[in-house]
């Protein structure tokens, strides 16, 4: 991987090709090695699972959907390769940010038009839509629409569809909020 | 627009064009002849007429029976629980899902062991494991099983053990007392053959 | 030969430090191509940015082709690589859900992990929403738990559902990508031309 | 400043790396020695078919007549071959049939036109050799029914027609006959109860 610095008058971020190369062969590395592509909500999942365990333990076992990730040996859910893997995406993250000079102070990033309180707001309505909607679709963009496309799985295919699909359908109403 | 772009373009949907005109290369599950060869010349493919019959006494719940004679040869008459893959329907994809099931030991057999053998080497190209055949096939389950031979005087206690074996395995499967084993041959003489002539299938 | 670590041929605590590894590289790469600002996801929606697309369309179309390649070669045993399961009605909503979420709030999980690892504080609430939102998912599972595995296709692959083999169906995403990535690069053109006060963050 | 006006070299050269490697797989693919010549089904076929077993009688008829050209292997170990042998029978032991040279030799035999007759001490040593043949390519090779036991049988004039695949006996009148006494305890079988599995599933669920 370049982990040069790149020169100031060019801009801060890679050719949006040579990433999509990269991820694609990291995906590819992923599959060979572990027969599993990339996931991203799957460690929250086992982290409210976890969370909930310890502070309801019983609520836990009488819902279907937390006990189906609680292993039976008794053993902690988040000692788990989707754990792992989000850790290291948050760091590889931090470093990418570190080398192209990103790293900075906490920040909120909006549009002009809009305030940091709104843009926190729909931010947060966001994030909770999607966590519902992640579950419903057995994993989100990197679990679902992109590994899952990308081993050509069907239904992988149709989170992808619909999640840009909507996304255009409902651009309209959100405008505001980004341009 | 740069010129590498369209380099890029071109050299990705040369690729995947390149998928299409591969030539078809064999199945990768199916195992090399050479494989095959050499499994072919272990033995132990073979299971005994007496090993089935205590695993079907048992209850063994991993094994699966196969019979590949014709389905009205199987009407008829077939082993407790076995199934019934005509030889000439092995391929079938339904018939298919009854192979590499995780923990299951596939034994097939026939009238004699030479078609359920042919069966097994196919099912053995397609990268099966844990598949057997019941040596000297249904013949022999008659003459062993369901026609136990009492040993001669002289015999070895292991072969008394067999036949009482045997006798406990024919009760199981024919309804006979134990009591009365000589019921069970009433009406039918014990083959006897000529030396040398041990052919069908070495039962 | 592989995947290697189904086959077992990884084994034992290893498998943990390449999951941190591959997710390394893959915050790694999804913070050095932008997708830890959520204006350059978004950008995606109104035409003034698709970075996304051809991050993920590249992405998709790289693997595929390699992931055929790699089973033609018998590097792969495709068999044992995970294929998702399909879960019709569920999935069909959870896309909608998704694709609302992703317009409103302008990340997904995997980007909000590196803007929040570069201190974007929508990053935060983004993450923190999502925690939220698996939550409220898991909470209410027993509602709607037939709903969840009803219509279940199993591990349906395309090629499979439309009757075609998977080699066409890669070449076709190969194809439809590049379009994208020519249409896109004008409509991104355009759109810029109208935005002077657009800039990357 | 636009994305596109970056001079992608980075990627061309990421992107050409790939290529590589797929290049580099496709001239690795090693052809394998051997190939199946036959598909699974068309082998299904040829079982079913009764097709390349060889009686002794013919093999006889085969051997004296002058017209056919007819090499026999012995695919029993040395010592077996030894204590006798198919006269003018040639020593192959079955883990040794495809070696290089026995492959170049029976490609030869095939090119001639000759008839391969392979025969072990019973049928079912030579059948899996046979079979294997069959389905890579050679379809001159034949089976000697019955294997050297029934042979020698044959020779000593002890013996009928060989048909090993038939039923000796009507399996449901001999295995029913003690049911007579009145008792009648014989349950019909059950029907097999097996859980259909599906083979795929060997890669751990969970996704995202």
């Amino acid at each position: 991987m370049d982990t040069k610095i790149v020169k100031k008058q060019q801009p801060k971020y890679i050719n949006p090709y040579f990433g999509g190369i990269l991820l694609g062969l990291l995906l590819l590395a992923a599959f060979f090695i572990a027969g599993r592509g990339l996931s991203a909500s799957g460690a929250v999942k086992l982290l409210v699972v976890t969370v909930v365990d310890k502070v309801a333990p019983a609520h836990a076992e009488g819902n279907a959907y937390y006990s189906k990730f609680i292993p039976a040996d008794g053993s902690s859910p988040l000692y788990n390769w989707l754990i792992f893997g989000a850790i290291g995406t948050f760091f590889g993250g931090m470093l990418s940010g570190a080398i192209f000079g990103r790293l900075k102070k906490l920040r909120v990033e909006h549009s002009p038009k809009i305030s940091a309180r709104t843009r926190l707001i729909a931010a947060g309505a966001g994030g909770i839509l999607f966590g519902i909607g992640s579950q419903f679709g057995r994993g989100c963009s990197s679990g679902a629409a992109l590994s899952g496309t990308a081993s050509l799985s069907f239904g992988g295919l149709i989170v992808m569809a619909l999640m840009f699909g909507i996304g255009y359908v409902f651009a309209w109403f959100f405008r505001k909020l980004w341009i | 627009m740069n010129k590498n772009y369209l380099f890029l373009a071109i050299l990705m949907i040369l690729l995947a064009a390149g998928l299409l005109l591969v030539p078809e290369r064999q199945n990768y599950q199916q195992i090399k002849p050479e494989k095959l060869m050499w499994d072919i010349t272990q033995t132990s493919r073979f299971v005994t007429v007496d090993q089935v019959a205590q695993m079907i006494i048992e209850g063994d719940p991993t094994l699966e029976l196969i019979d590949i004679r014709p389905a009205k040869d199987f009407e008829a008459f077939s082993l407790t629980n076995a199934i019934n893959i005509p030889l000439d329907s092995l391929m079938k994809p339904d018939y298919q899902d009854y192979f590499g099931i995780e923990d299951m030991n596939v034994v097939f057999y026939g009238n004699s062991d030479i078609k359920a053998d042919q069966a097994w080497v196919i099912s053995k190209r397609m990268g099966y494991n844990s598949i057997y055949v019941m040596q000297g096939g249904l013949n022999c389950w008659i003459r062993k099983i369901i026609q136990p031979v009492e040993p001669e005087e002289s015999a070895s206690q292991e072969e008394f053990d067999l036949y009482q074996f045997r006798k406990g395995a024919c009760a199981f499967f024919t309804g006979t007392k134990v009591e009365a084993p000589d019921a069970g041959k009433t009406g039918i003489k014990v083959v006897k053959r000529k030396k040398g002539t041990a052919v069908a299938g070495g039962c | 030969m592989g995947p290697l670590i189904p086959q077992e041929i990884i084994t034992g605590q290893w498998d943990f430090v390449i999951a941190l590894l591959i997710g390394g590289a893959f915050g790694f790469i999804l913070e050095a191509s932008g997708f830890s600002s959520s204006r350059n996801i978004a950008g995606v929606f109104y035409g003034y940015n698709f970075v996304v697309l051809r991050v993920f369309f590249t992405a998709m179309i790289v693997a595929m082709v390699g992931l055929l390649y790699f089973s033609y070669f018998g590097w792969i045993d495709l068999d044992l690589v995970f294929v998702l399961p399909t879960y019709l009605n569920s999935m069909l909503f959870g896309g909608f859900l998704m694709g609302l979420g992703f317009v409103i709030g302008g990340f997904c999980p995997g980007t909000s992990y590196t803007a929040v690892a570069i201190g974007k504080i929508d990053g935060i609430v983004f993450a923190t929403g999502f925690l939220i939102g698996v939550f409220l998912f898991a909470e209410g599972f027993p509602f709607y738990e037939d709903f969840y595995t009803a219509n279940d296709l199993g591990n349906i692959t395309i090629g499979e559902m439309f009757g075609i083999s998977n080699e066409w169906i890669a070449f076709l995403f190969v194809v439809v990508a590049i379009v994208a990535f020519y249409v896109t690069w004008l409509i991104e053109k355009r759109v810029r031309k109208n935005m002077t006060e657009y800039k990357f963050e | 400043m636009h994305v596109h006006e970056l001079n992608p070299k980075k990627t061309v050269i990421t992107m050409v790396i790939f290529v590589v490697v797929i290049i580099a797989g496709l001239l690795t693919l090693t052809n394998p020695r051997l190939k199946y010549a036959l598909t699974p089904e068309q082998t299904v076929l040829l079982t079913v078919s009764d097709d390349g077993g060889i009686t002794p009688e013919k093999l006889e008829l085969m051997l004296t007549g002058s017209t056919e050209k007819v090499e026999i292997i012995d695919i029993r170990n040395h010592y077996e071959f030894a204590r006798g042998h198919i006269p003018g029978a040639r020593n192959i032991s079955a883990v040794e049939l495809l070696e290089k040279d026995n492959i170049e030799w029976l490609k030869d035999l095939q090119e001639k036109g000759f008839t391969v007759v392979i025969y072990g001490k019973n049928q079912m040593q030579a059948n899996g050799p046979w079979m294997v043949f069959r389905q890579i390519g050679f379809s001159n090779v034949h089976v000697l029914l019955g294997g050297y036991q029934y042979y020698l049988a044959y020779k000593n004039h002890e013996t009928q027609n060989y048909s090993p695949c038939k039923a000796d006996f009507n399996y449901a009148e001999v295995a029913k006959v003690s049911v007579t006494s009145g008792e009648d305890n014989n349950q019909p079988a059950k029907k097999t109860t097996i859980v259909r599995r599906k083979k795929k599933g060997g890669a751990v669920a969970g996704g995202c």
